[in-house]
């Protein structure tokens, strides 16, 4: 018997298996914040999940709206200061992953969430960098995750606003102090690792009834596949019913009906 | 010693027309009754600073209050755009607004530094970003000691700063708790401060290390319960999140926009 | 994640004769139970950090561990010299000690630049002192933004920070309470860390912005109730000022100290 | 009738009358303390003391033996962690005040707590710098407070720990963000303040029963007195028996005695 699952179910699911139960995840809101509680909730119980807004080792009930929900802080091991977790816990070398969505991401996987157009002259202005500038740098690695389309995977991002290898790929190379990048991106349709020379984004694993067609129309550029390319494996019973269960929760807690 | 005063006598006291001002509250605590009290009372040209813009400042900005943003995050948190604040980036609507943007990692040790009496704050950041291109405040040093190459940008030193927080006692001692953001570093930082609190009590019931700011780096003290809604007051009530998604279809034209500003802030205080 | 050890196998496993070792508690929360352990290890050639040596130094460098001092106040409070200490530098006993001196300001700052993983700190300070002719690690850089002279220091990243603390959960969570000093920066700055405790819990009781270490960044826990004695814990037992009154005459001289330390610490010791 | 008292209790009385009611004072350890916790049991309920400890706002019962004993933490209105307190309190601007003892001080006010003789061969090893060098500059004015003797105040210190007015008078001449300095001296024999012009120490006002020739004599350098010389005025019964009762209690505190 085959489930039926939606993309983005399959998104989160992909997301949150690579989170393992011993890292410290430095969690973005939206996307990242649904995997990480997925990972949590199933394959990874001790997962230290950490937010922007000072609360270390969270263990959310409802997903978060925002990155300062009450639940976060009140299911926290302790809430800090945001200047102590942007200096001693990121800065501080303590995050080994960083997990990010972004509105562009490009062949290096910088991220853009500047603005669409001229800097000066927006066609659309986005909300802007946050943390991410520094979880990039900091965090021993990056995920993303983001939805695959043509609008989103760009040749070249608008604006770096976070920096994955650079524009040309080499912007991590000899510098101190700086952790070792997008090492993972998970999308709606298959997984992206950076070719260990060239760092671009290499799909290597593309999830169930994808296609490669269904993949180069919704980027940006002229996406390579790995050698030894993976099918995804589907989502199990228990991922599925934890997320949905999770997203049920969520949504009543958000509508006012807690 | 921080004064005690309605909310109103402390706007018309504390900020002027061209000052810079840091309403602070990471999500938590935001200060959204003393932001429709500056729009009630016509503030104009504020250089407005907050890492977060949430809300109250698309309101703010939209009422024309604001002529500068420095901030590193504008948008409407787990729902999308700021529509009042797109608007006047992309459109000079109500007025043109010049924007300053950072990183939330270099806002911080900005307001850190300002809290340290410090000129300037020294971060690893920015490395491979754009930002340093738009932004002529982000300069780079160099470690005398190693030679690392690290960011180098100014303290925020507001001339006032506007946050909400528990309570405080009847000598005008204010406790935050919880999600603590940024607040007490923009007081500290501020050349005066107005704190919004849910109640003024006796005894704050503080545990031994917990966030005090004492009476003597405020200026003003003003009980308004319920001051930061839609955002929340651990203790007191929950976030609103239900009106952080109406807001969008509000915030996204003018005339239904002015039509909430006008039914919702500026008649409603005029009543009280 | 931190490992429970008694604490002869952490002080075995984590410090090893040449290290650079801080051990932290400013007046309180002094781990000094940890330091006797040194001792009876006989562990050599350390570099100890701290900004108030206070008698656990006195002792550790009167029994020989250390080849050199960094540090901002090196006494007996309220009382007056700590004479170990001083026959070490000023006679070389039992061995020439090297110190490098700072204020109390710099190396907190130094401490806070090692936790916030930066290779140097900046203040305003030492402005007029002679300090910096005699410690070649202080320097003065010139502000990007405003020409300010401001002094630079490397921050402190030790091999191995030991402090004491109230408890630790059965996770190997920390809770740190009243008098926090410096412990947490010392922790997050160097790379490994030992954490005494009075006693291990199921659950810490920490209020909501509570200063705890989480279990992944202490390498080691031991539980050891009165660790900090003479100093204090608090909520567990008062400062022992009788003792720290008593101490410099027992310290005033190399056999008295001897006689002391033998029948305190090393033959304490080795019964349990 | 007039009151019997001792010259110790002479300047605790006299440097305690120094501290009004509305001042933020940074208190050193010993004769500081004890003077500063007498303004707050006499004429200046309100004033705030703050401890380098992290103490803000504390309202001790007894003198503390060191700088961080339990009773400052559990009287305090909060405590904050060493760094926050020399950075953000401190070295911030919040402190009016900041008041110190000393084992040397010269005629321009000059500090000494290193040592005495040479640094790389000291006759005598003191203890340090502690919060001093920063207190002195970042505070809005410094008082000292010291038992006068030719030993202690001497024409020139041996080693410029904490900076007065610098060996020449001038040392705060045109640096941004520094305090105004010493402004009153409080010994066992006299007051004394720096000359406006050339900074150099001056006696203002002679204890009851103090001479010129006394302080002369215990002083290391050529001392000049003011033109309007006046008389400290004796310490009152109310005072004295504050003061007493305060030592009582410490003494017994300290003795394990409480």
């Amino acid at each position: 018997m085959s489930l039926e699952f939606t993309s983005s179910e399959m998104m989160s699911i992909t997301a949150a298996r690579a989170l393992s139960n011993d890292l410290i995840c430095f969690v973005g809101i939206g996307l990242p914040s649904e995997a990480a509680n997925l990972a949590r909730l199933t394959h990874a119980p001790d997962i230290t999940l950490i937010y922007e807004s000072g609360t270390l080792q969270t263990r959310p009930d409802v997903l978060p709206l925002s990155i300062g929900d009450g639940e976060l802080c009140q299911s926290a091991l302790t809430t800090v200061s945001v200047p102590e977790m942007f200096r001693y816990w990121l800065q501080g070398g303590h995050i080994s992953v960083g997990f990010l969505g972004t509105a562009q991401i490009d062949r290096f996987a910088n991220l853009n969430t500047t603005l669409i157009g001229d800097y000066r002259e927006p066609k659309v202005r986005l909300p802007g960098g946050g943390g991410a500038p520094e979880i990039a740098t900091s965090a021993q690695e990056v995920f993303i995750t983001v939805k695959h389309s043509r609008r989103t995977f760009v040749k070249d991002v608008d604006f770096v606003t976070t920096v994955g290898f650079g524009r040309d790929g080499k912007a991590r190379d000899n510098v101190p102090n700086i952790g070792r990048g997008p090492t993972l991106v998970i999308t709606d349709l298959c997984i992206l690792k950076p070719d260990p020379d060239t760092r671009e984004l290499v799909v290597t694993s593309l999830h169930p009834n994808v296609t490669r067609e269904d993949v180069i129309e919704a980027t940006g550029w002229d996406i390579r596949f790995a050698d030894e390319l993976e099918i995804t494996p589907a989502p199990t019973h228990e991922e599925l019913a934890v997320l949905r269960s999770l997203k049920e929760r969520t949504h009543a807690h958000h509508s006012g009906q807690q | 010693m921080a004064e005690f005063l309605s909310l109103k006598e402390a706007v018309s006291k504390y900020i002027h027309d061209g000052d810079t001002v840091a309403m602070e509250g990471f999500t938590h605590l935001i200060p959204v009754a003393a932001g429709h009290e500056v729009i009630r009372q016509e503030k104009r040209d504020l250089t407005l600073i907050r890492m977060t813009p949430d809300l109250v400042y698309d309101q703010m900005i939209g009422a024309g209050c604001a002529k500068k943003l420095i901030f590193s995050w504008g948008g409407n948190p787990g729902v999308g755009s700021l529509h009042r604040l797109r608007d006047a980036v992309e459109k000079s609507w109500p007025n043109k607004l010049e924007i300053l943007e950072h990183s939330h990692a270099a806002m911080a040790n900005a307001y850190e530094a300002g809290a340290a009496g410090l000129p300037l704050a020294v971060l690893r950041g920015y490395v491979g970003s754009d930002l340093p291109k738009v932004n002529p405040q982000i300069r780079f040093i160099e470690c005398p000691f190693t030679g690392e190459r690290l960011a180098a940008i100014p303290s925020i030193r507001p001339d006032v700063a506007v946050i909400h927080a528990q309570r405080a006692d009847r000598q005008g001692n204010v406790l935050i708790e919880g999600i603590i953001g940024i607040q007490k570093e923009a007081v500290l930082a501020a050349k005066r401060s107005i704190v919004t609190v849910e109640e003024i009590v006796d005894d704050l019931g503080a545990s031994v290390n917990a966030c005090v700011l004492p009476s003597w780096v405020v200026s003003a003290i003003a009980e308004v319960p319920g001051g930061a809604r839609p955002s929340y007051t651990l203790g007191y009530y929950d976030r609103d999140n239900a009106f952080y998604k109406d807001w969008d279809a509000i915030a996204r034209d003018r005339d239904t926009f002015l039509a909430w500003l006008k039914h919702n802030v500026i008649e409603k205080g005029a009543a009280s």
